[in-house]
């Protein structure tokens, strides 16, 4: 078991049972499309809370999705094995996110430039509003790794997850929206960026390391 | 010195004492059979054996050094085979098999395991469509894919027909000749020849355990 | 095998009529897009942007009618359990998800340059949206299980709660809109279309329905087909 | 095996074991604090917003707990013992439901106020949202009954739910936001409260069926 | 005529052919036995008798009139235990089994059903806590609890211990005394007097499901 074998054999399922990757990419777009319904359909509110909504809908989406990460794995048992193998749990924690990340945020924002169409975004901002959601949702994922290893063993699961990420996320959707205004509007966004990028390196170290110490505590 | 041994273990599960100075030794090629009535702990000294679980009390040797000192690395010399299954009903059972297997295991070692549970028409099958037993041996196969010294087999028997009940006495037996450990527990005959055995304690009603929701 | 029994007459009859339905698909697609693209008038306010309409209002139409045959036939599907309702079903939608695709698609070509912007929350643009979402919601179920039979049936139920739900949707959509634009700008609607562009579009139409019946003839003879295989493989299976 | 006793078993399992209850209404509330963030502290924009905002996550949070609504039953064996007992399958079906509704719509619309402070909403108006939000939140359970009926075992069961209900969903959003955008505002609120009664007492009618029937096809 | 019988049967699963052309027939106290290699279709004609299934092709009649006629009334007199235990891990032993007793079951009938299958002690523990054997006991203590005339019992010796394993014969032999019926499938004796017995088919390699995925 490498950590190659790892992230394929993740993607394999996903692609296999097509679920993950299309789920989060249709919750996000139908969840960001449901938004004019209850706010009213004008064109100037709309615009002006897309980058809003686009930011809280792939935050939800990536959390969502992320709930199960290891879920399925600790179920079946395949955990357990995994744990016996000499690969070091941090990789193969590393090698779920990454493949997480691929068949999930990846998708997203593809699917991103849609939203915008729907919500009549100008198309010259979108670059911008695009990286910050690359940087974001990586982040946003290793985060989630966290919180889903911690909530595996914990009996009241379900609630710690949002509640142990949500906070932690909200400086994430706070550059990452800034950024994606700047952007739209033309203003510099190097600032925003560069804090997203700094949080993403930051979390690439720390995540694997908590979220295999959290499983390993799971098996118990 | 027994190469693997464990002294005066004591385990705690749900608050309640599931047994307590409780001693094993074995050597190369040893098999040690775990007995005793529902309850008695006979998983949960599996679990323990394969550091899932930390004892409450004792100490595990392998080969002369505790086992706590580095986890992996005894983890990385053992197999274990539970009631979990760890089938993807996605993947064939070739699939399955494969990720499992050591690293560099060969075509060949990995077709020997097929065949020896009679898996080989299934390879392409889904892991969703096995029946019980199927799911049973392809989950036995994986002693053979990824060779290990110590086996933890819990209830292996469980589903087997004959065919493959004389398959897993058969694997077990070469697989002590090439000096490998076995640890099982089993309500049925396993056919294991000269075992050591270790009958748990009954459940004591008294012991219950402690409610916690 | 008396449950292909009767596709076996279906098969049949399909390959009868299938030249003819084609034919008279080809012969009306040529004289209404001839109509359309060439001998009828540009709109006087929209100018020749006004031709995406004879694409854009049948298959506008068409959606919304290959959504109720497929909920008829989930009724019957679920009522009779009849082969062919199951096959018919799984065979339209596609066919119904790519009008209401279309619909969308020569609608926002057609709203740049009317309104400058390619999508407005306008009532009628938004319940299509919905009606899409709707055909994908049933051909991903249809698909979502090994066994095909349970994609039928669990595909005929969520059809069936569908068209219960297509009026009350509708309606909600045309309130919503109204509610928060009581003066629209946007009146796709006009009662008072010149008779030199009804013609074209009644033939446009015809065109489209007759495309769907071909194409559904196909896609059902290709389905029952491959059912077919399947069966005469297990067949030889068993014998061997 | 009788209906209170299906109720009672739902509650006593979701009492016993919390997550259900408090995730749904913890996920409520942090999502909708999570706007905020996400869009800028102006009060008018946040007021303007805000019942639009509070259907939208009232909505998501119904139905993200509803997706494991028939799971846990299906995958250990329980639903199957339900379909050999005298008990109607229907009226299990409508027996979960409604204990899914007190466990979790209950709680959300008790938590309700506490976003309406949030975004500074005027007391007065609330009764009528939170009316709005009963009669909507029990035709949201209903009708994600249905879905979670449909998918149960699919392949893609993650994906399926929210695809399939959203659509059918967005009428009660649209009336349910009106409701308490008039209540908000003073203005006559009985049209909107009728229609969404009138989708209530269909949905109770129809969605025990509609699930049932597709319990029943669930277990082949 | 027999109080439970099937005829021509053909199941397909997965797209393949598990049996065909099975016919059985069972009359009041008399036990059917289904034997046959992993993956021969006894957890499936299980399924197909408990109505979870329909027959491919056959039928099956119940005291003379075919079971899909009604099939809730057929459901409503037979009891199933299957691999899946249906045991909620935040309640208890006793709330466990009280949900599934017959509404007018008394605290006698309970209580038998949990000394039956020596669980009285456990009766408080909540069922995350029980280890295999243990659940398994819990699932046929049911069969007591909740009577029923027609058994269908998928593999009931798994896991037991001795004692469970005889409480198990016992109880089977009593319900049959009672004129109750039993289909049970399984791999090991179950210690059952005079059972018919069918033998279930070799899956064949060139049977192989289609591949769907
Ligand atoms: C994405 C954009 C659009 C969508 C989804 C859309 C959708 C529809 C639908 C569903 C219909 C059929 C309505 C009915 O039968 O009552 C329709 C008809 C029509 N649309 Fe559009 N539309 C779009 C854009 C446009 C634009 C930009 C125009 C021109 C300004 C336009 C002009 C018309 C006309 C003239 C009709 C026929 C009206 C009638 O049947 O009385 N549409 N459209
Ligand atoms: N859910 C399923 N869908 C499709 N095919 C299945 C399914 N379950 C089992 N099968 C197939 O049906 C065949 C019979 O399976 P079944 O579980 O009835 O065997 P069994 O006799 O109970 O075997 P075992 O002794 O291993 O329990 C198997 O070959 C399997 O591949
Ligand atoms: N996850 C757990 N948490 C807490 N207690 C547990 C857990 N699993 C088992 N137990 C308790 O530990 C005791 C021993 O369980 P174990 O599973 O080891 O028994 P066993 O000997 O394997 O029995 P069986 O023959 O039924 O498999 C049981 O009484 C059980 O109540
Ligand atoms: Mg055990
Ligand atoms: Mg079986």
């Amino acid at each position: 078991m490498s950590l190659s074998q790892v992230i394929t054999r993740d993607l394999r399922l996903a692609l296999r049972q097509k679920s993950d990757a299309a789920t989060v990419v249709l919750f996000f777009v139908l969840t960001a499309a449901l938004f004019p319904f209850a706010i009213g359909p004008e064109a100037e509110i709309l615009i002006r809370i897309a980058p809003g909504v686009i930011w809280v809908t792939a935050l939800l989406s990536v959390l969502l999705s992320l709930d199960r990460l290891f879920m399925a794995d600790y179920e079946d048992g395949t955990l357990e094995l995994m744990i016996l193998k000499p690969l070091p749990l941090e990789l193969t924690v590393f090698g779920k996110v990454v493949a997480h990340w691929l068949i999930s945020g990846l998708p997203l924002i593809v699917a991103c430039p849609l939203i915008g169409l729907l919500y009549g975004l100008p198309l010259e901002g979108l670059g911008v509003l695009l990286l910050a959601l690359v940087l974001g949702t990586a982040s946003l994922s290793l985060i989630g790794a966290i919180g889903a290893a911690l909530t595996l063993g914990a009996r009241r699961g379900g609630v710690l997850l949002p509640l142990l990420v949500l906070p932690i996320n909200i400086p994430i959707l706070i550059f990452g929206v800034a950024a994606s205004d700047s952007g739209l509007s033309g203003d510099p966004v190097k600032g925003p960026l560069m804090i997203l990028g700094a949080v993403l390196l930051g979390m690439l170290f720390l995540a694997p390391l908590a979220a295999a110490a959290a499983l390993r505590q799971a098996m118990e | 010195m027994a190469l693997f041994s464990g002294r005066d273990l004591a385990c705690f599960r749900g608050g309640r004492q599931v047994f307590s100075d409780l001693t094993f030794s074995l050597d190369a090629g040893e098999a040690l059979l775990l007995t005793g009535p529902n309850g008695s702990g006979k998983s949960t000294l599996l679990r323990l054996m394969a550091g899932f679980l930390r004892p409450n009390a004792g100490q595990m040797d392998w080969s002369g050094s505790t086992v706590y000192d580095d986890l992996a690395s005894h983890q990385a010399h053992l197999q274990y085979v539970g009631h979990l299954d760890a089938i993807k009903g996605v993947l064939t059972v070739g699939e399955n098999l494969r990720f499992w297997a050591c690293r560099d295991a060969s075509e060949q070692r990995l077709g020997d395991a097929l065949d020896t549970f009679e898996l080989a028409p299934l390879e392409q099958v889904p892991g969703r469509l096995l029946s019980s037993g199927q799911r049973r041996r392809l989950n036995l196969a994986r002693l053979i894919a990824a060779p290990a010294d110590l086996w933890l087999l819990d209830e292996p028997g469980v589903g087997l027909d004959q065919a493959a009940l004389s398959a897993l006495s058969e694997v077990i037996r070469s697989h002590r000749d090439r000096g490998g450990l076995v640890v099982a527990a089993t309500h049925t005959d396993l056919f294991i020849d000269d075992a050591r055995s270790l009958q748990l304690g009954t459940f004591s009603a008294s012991n219950l355990p402690e409610l916690v929701w | 095998m008396h449950r292909f029994a009767n596709p076996g007459r279906f098969l049949r009859l399909a390959d009868a009529i299938l030249p003819w339905v084609c034919g008279a698909t080809v012969l009306s697609f040529a004289v209404g897009l001839y109509w359309a693209l060439f001998a009828s008038p540009a709109d006087y306010q929209q100018g020749e942007t006004v031709r995406i309409m004879y694409l854009h209002v049948p298959s506008a139409w068409m959606s919304l009618f290959v959504y109720i045959v497929i909920a008829l036939a989930g009724a019957s599907s679920l009522i009779w359990r009849h082969p062919l309702a199951d096959v018919a079903a799984k065979s339209a939608a596609p066919i119904g998800a790519s009008f209401a695709f279309l619909t969308l698609v020569t609608g926002s070509l057609w709203g740049k340059p009317m309104w400058g912007t390619w999508w407005v929350w306008d009532a009628r643009l938004t319940s299509m949206l919905v009606l899409f979402f709707l055909y994908l919601g049933h051909m991903a179920l249809m698909h979502a299980f090994e066994d095909q039979t349970r994609g039928y049936r669990a595909a005929a139920i969520l059809a069936l709660v569908g068209v219960i739900n297509i009026p009350i949707i509708k309606f909600s959509v045309d309130w919503w809109s109204t509610l928060h634009q009581p003066a629209s700008v946007i009146r796709l609607d006009g009662p008072t279309i010149d008779p030199s562009m009804l013609w074209p579009l009644l033939v446009m139409v015809l065109a489209f329905k007759l495309f769907f019946v071909t194409l559904l003839l196909v896609r059902m003879k290709s389905e029952l087909l491959a059912a077919r295989i399947r069966a005469l493989s297990l067949a030889a299976v068993r014998t061997a």
